[in-house]
């Protein structure tokens, strides 16, 4: 359990999840965490950890293998008082919720003119690496963020988690999707606390470093990975990246976006699904819909390789973008050639940043 | 003799129901009433049988066949007229249409026109009765077609595991569509709640609003755990719409006129008599509101999205 | 039965289905249709009426309520030498079977290195008005065109259907995912028969009509819109709509929809879904992507309105957009200012060209 | 001696998995596998048993946890490690890893990490082969908690209502994960098939294969209809992983050790050592073929998606 540290103290996105859980179970007593394996010993990658014996197994429910099941009556439960949240160690099982996440929890407010609310949490774990393969590795914020009645948020490091889970367990009536990434688990960022109305809206775009050379619109993990594209290109080429943090897909800050892409003139989207149809894809018809004539060259997106994942790690490797994918992306688009000249970050220290990741559980 | 003053008052109700939906037949054609309509004739009797011994707190979950659930349950015949005509004085403000009813200040939590699935919802609505200590019961009211869907079975382990008090309400009337149980269906309804140790009861004469009623009671009399209840029905007209299709051939009219024989709607003429006037002049009235009801506001199109 | 008609005779849309699903059970002993309802007096609006006597019970088959079962025995099926045509009446009704279609058919040649082929084809219609509402109205074409695997289409016309069903069923060797549109299945279209293979790639975009004014790219009952709005400018503005029926969501023609874009320097995309994440996004980062500069002004796009389907028919035709919505959006895009002074189609035409409606089944 | 030789057979192929499968422990820490593994050390007398009847042309629908069934239906042990680790020889040219194994030229038609997943497309397969009149058995094999997803029942449902030749084969080694059956199911698997009116057997020793075997074939050997059959095991490592995991309290070593004391592969110590040493011999081949084996081409990222 981690008591409140001081200010900008580290705390790592893993427990930063412990915490908010154990804080929506003790601020209110109506929440509760179903999910397979939440009350276990590895306590969803040790996100809930202890709290069954601390709250009660009958507040920190293991569920049976049912994700349609469980998806609807977490809506029931919140309907009739509860706040529920749910867990999927994978996003990928959170397909077989789709009916009720979609026909169901995303319209039970609007087609009821508004007699009924469905304030929920539902928790979806991306995975990645070590041979997650083709059904534990997907990312499925689109698909959910095309949907009205649905909010979407990929938390990108400890802090947006402290800013965002508490807010929605006490403040926010309506259902969210929290996508989280699991090679982000293990990772210590600095937070800050103190005001926790700090922000205005917690469930939108922020913008997490300022420049001028280009905007880089980033979502999960890959904010982390333009923050270092970042640094390494004004250390080594004086290219200054200003990196927003796109934060909640369905409800982005599009001022924010397009003030900067003015600003800029370039645009780099670099999210963790595929392409088409995706976060670049929404990205670009903000720009195109607003101010096409703000772009001074063609955007430049990254995702995963239009493919199934594969296992291999040499696969694995190329299908993912990484750091050197990322600043030869920006290179190019800021130089304004292919031969850039801008020497390019070194993958290897990718894993310096992921440590080693072993294994799904 | 306070027998025959519940039979009165059910009577009452169900053929309140019936003619409610006999008007919306009058009124199809009109083309006001622009929803896809399932109707319960022939099925009143379950849900006013059903309904009875529900209080406004105990919760009820329905499908899009839910005009008769919602009537039951008490929910308003304005709002109701009003939210299939589209009035922005309709219960959800024109956006439910048929499909989804809904009264949460009688406790009708919704109805879903996606077959199958608010039975779970049921079962979340029986976790949290329980967890927050609410005196509740909480009623799930599917047909025999939804049994077919995988989320059926996963609600009644989930409850059975837990013991939650919830009434899980099967209205068997034999079809799913045009398709027959045995087309579909390679089990017995009555045989699947005991695999979960639910408590199984068969009411045999769901026309019968006070057997439906009594055995209903019965059944739930012990409020810990599950309980599952299969009502045999029969739904006179088309699956959805206003029409009758025995011409269609996958069923005869000789299982209309038994189920005819049967019903107190058809066979008490006395009673109908008596109670007519008195329901036709609520319902016109209650047609009248709708009609006269403003449309929904362009700005409601956006409003309660989230 | 539609026996061979003689070339460019009218077909209705619902014609087209049955023709080509008569076809597929005619022309290879192996497919078989599954469905609820598909064996019954309404056959499917229509669209299997009567194949179940002519080609019995076993190759059209009732299927009991059970959509993820469904969709996995037919991928099981596929897998041992059938070809399964699975429908949904409503493709709301496919958000059951996500996790087969996504996590499965989508991933089952590559997942496996390419041991097995999946040939299958799942027909999911979309509903609209007569108060379908929330839960009987979506146009699933983007969440399935985000998943590398999955081939989705949208037939806008009967000849789209004669083009592409037998092509499909007969030689192509992925999982194809069809969104019909039930507004379509009544009307009646020209279609031309003769050389089967008069198109290279019939899984793609089309060019419908030539203008040089604006690039309208619009699928499957929106193609029909941009017909009548380009009608109607080229008659009282003079304006020429160049219009794309994108037709494969999934495998869009970029080459024909950028050089489109470059020649008249505007874009309107009108899709049957929601704008986020959806068609009009996709469309956006191709340009953006490639040619931004090619945008004179700001792209437009046309969908559902941002919530939920309502029901009441005041609200629903606010819902959808309509001729007037379409004509008043390129006439501002092409006039270039909110006072375009061209006249607009009169919206209550739309009822000559969809008839009336009544019900879903 | 026949059934001697059947014995030292089916031992053979369970010590080979086996061996197998601490060969993997073994490398694991090299990180040479890069793959999460569900290792099936002490249910290897199920694939056994299960397979010893089966043809090539018999088709097996697996999960995540395979390797067992991959070799026992005679899928190919190069190809097997090429596959763990990564190479361009893999069964899947390293894009299937452990979880996703399969060998259609023996009949092994994939597996899904999807729990339950795999189930409905054995239905299915059954489907075809009866359309086409192939002389073939179709076997779902799946754990104890695939049972509680919805799509078992509907698969279940679908193949009895079709008289499908599908085999359903439960293998119930007490747990999900870490947790117990008693924990999620409220329900006795073995009294779930007769609902459906499905033939049920239940193998009590698993780790028996000619028990298994014997049991098996006299299940299934009226080919007519589905057969559902329970084998009831226990897996020795971690759910995920190559460790023990008896310390984290969700089970007890006990229950590990009276499995052992039934397990021939820990019993017959004198058959270990006979074959041991060429099964070795061949493990190292395969792992040596694998590690010298080539890594895909970059090429093969982008290959084979539609
Ligand atoms: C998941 C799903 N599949 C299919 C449909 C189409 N559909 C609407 S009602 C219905 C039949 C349901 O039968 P049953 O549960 O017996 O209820 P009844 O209509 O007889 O009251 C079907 C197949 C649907 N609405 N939802
Ligand atoms: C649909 C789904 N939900 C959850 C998981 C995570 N998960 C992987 S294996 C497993 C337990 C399955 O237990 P069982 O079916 O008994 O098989 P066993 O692992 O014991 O062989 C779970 C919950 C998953 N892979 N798929
Ligand atoms: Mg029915
Ligand atoms: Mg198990």
């Amino acid at each position: 359990m981690t008591d409140n540290p001081s200010p900008s103290e580290p705390l790592s996105y893993a427990g930063a999840l412990l915490e908010t859980m154990r804080g929506a179970l003790a601020s209110n007593p109506h929440s509760i965490i179903m999910g397979q394996g939440v009350d276990d010993f590895k306590g969803t990658f040790g996100t809930t950890l202890g709290l069954a014996d601390e709250f009660g197994a009958e507040r920190v429910m293991d569920m049976p293998l049912a994700e349609e099941g469980m998806t609807g009556i977490a809506l029931g439960a919140t309907l009739n008082g509860l706040y529920p949240i749910t867990t999927h160690i994978r996003a990928d099982f959170a397909f077989l919720a789709t009916n009720q996440i979609i026909n169901l929890i995303a319209k039970y407010k609007y087609m009821f003119g508004g007699l009924f609310e469905v304030p929920m949490l539902i928790r979806a774990v991306v995975g990645r690496s070590w041979g997650q393969g083709a059904q534990h590795s997907q990312s499925p914020q689109s698909q959910f963020a095309h949907v009205p009645g649905l909010t979407v948020i990929m938390p990108a490091d400890s802090q947006s988690i402290l800013d965002m889970y508490p807010y929605i367990v006490e403040n926010y009536r309506g259902p969210v999707i929290s996508i989280e990434h699991r090679l982000l688990y293990d990772l210590e960022f600095n937070v800050e606390r103190g005001d926790p109305n700090r922000l205005e809206n917690p469930l939108t775009s922020r913008l997490i470093r300022e420049g001028s050379d280009v905007t880089i619109v980033a979502t999960s993990i890959m904010v982390l990975e333009a923050r270092r594209a970042a640094e390494h290109l004004a250390k080594t080429a004086s290219i200054e990246c200003e990196i927003i943090d796109l934060n909640s897909p369905s409800h982005p800050d599009a001022d924010l976006i397009l003030s900067s892409v003015r600003k800029t003139g370039r645009l780099v989207v670099a999210d963790t699904s595929w392409r088409p149809y995706g976060v670049a894809a929404e990205i670009c018809r903000m720009v195109c819909e607003n101010d096409p004539s703000a772009l001074q060259a063609p955007a430049v997106s990254l995702g995963m390789a239009p493919a199934p994942c594969p296992t291999a790690k040499s696969l694995e490797d190329a299908y993912y973008p990484n750091l050197t994918d990322l600043t030869d992306g920006i290179a190019r688009l800021v130089v304004g050639r292919e031969q850039h000249g801008v020497p390019l970050a070194d993958e290897t220290s990718m894993r310096d940043v992921y440590k080693s990741f072993k294994g799904p559980f | 003799m306070s027998g025959d003053e519940d039979y009165k008052r059910m009577f009452h109700q169900a053929l309140r129901i019936r003619l409610v939906e006999e008007r919306i037949i009058d009124l199809y054609p009109s083309d006001r009433i622009q929803s896809p309509v399932h109707l319960s004739i022939g099925q009143e009797g379950a849900a006013v049988g059903v309904c009875n011994g529900l209080r406004d707190t105990d919760l009820l979950f329905g499908s899009y066949r839910g005009h008769a659930y919602y009537l039951a349950k008490g929910g308003d015949l304005k709002s109701f007229f009003a939210e299939l005509f589209g009035r922005a004085t309709g219960m959800a403000g024109g956006k439910a249409g048929s499909m989804h009813l809904a009264a949460p200040d009688v406790g009708f939590q919704g109805c879903s026109a996606v077959v199958a699935s608010s039975i779970p919802h049921a079962v979340g609505a029986a976790l949290a009765a329980r967890r927050l200590g609410k005196d509740q019961r909480i009623v799930a009211v599917f047909g025999d077609g939804a049994t077919e869907e995988g989320v059926f079975h996963e609600s009644l382990n989930f409850a059975a595991l837990h013991d939650l008090p919830v009434v899980f309400v099967c209205e068997n009337n034999g079809y799913a569509v045009h398709a027959a149980l045995s087309a579909r269906q390679a089990y017995s309804i009555s045989k699947l709640p005991a695999v979960y140790g639910i408590p199984y009861t068969r009411i045999e004469e769901g026309a019968d609003f006070v057997a439906v009623d009594k055995e209903f009671t019965t059944a739930v009399a012990d409020t810990t755990g599950p309980k599952f209840i299969e009502i045999m029905t029969y739904r006179s007209k088309e699956h959805v719409g206003v029409a009758d299709d025995f011409h269609a051939g996958y069923r005869t009219d000789v299982e209309f006129r038994d189920w005819q024989a049967k019903d107190p709607l058809v066979q008490d003429t006395a009673l109908v008599e008596e109670y007519q006037p008195a329901i036709e002049g609520e319902i016109s009235e209650a047609v009248n509101f709708a009609e006269t009801s403003p449309l929904p506001a362009p700005e409601d199109l956006l409003a309660d999205v989230i």
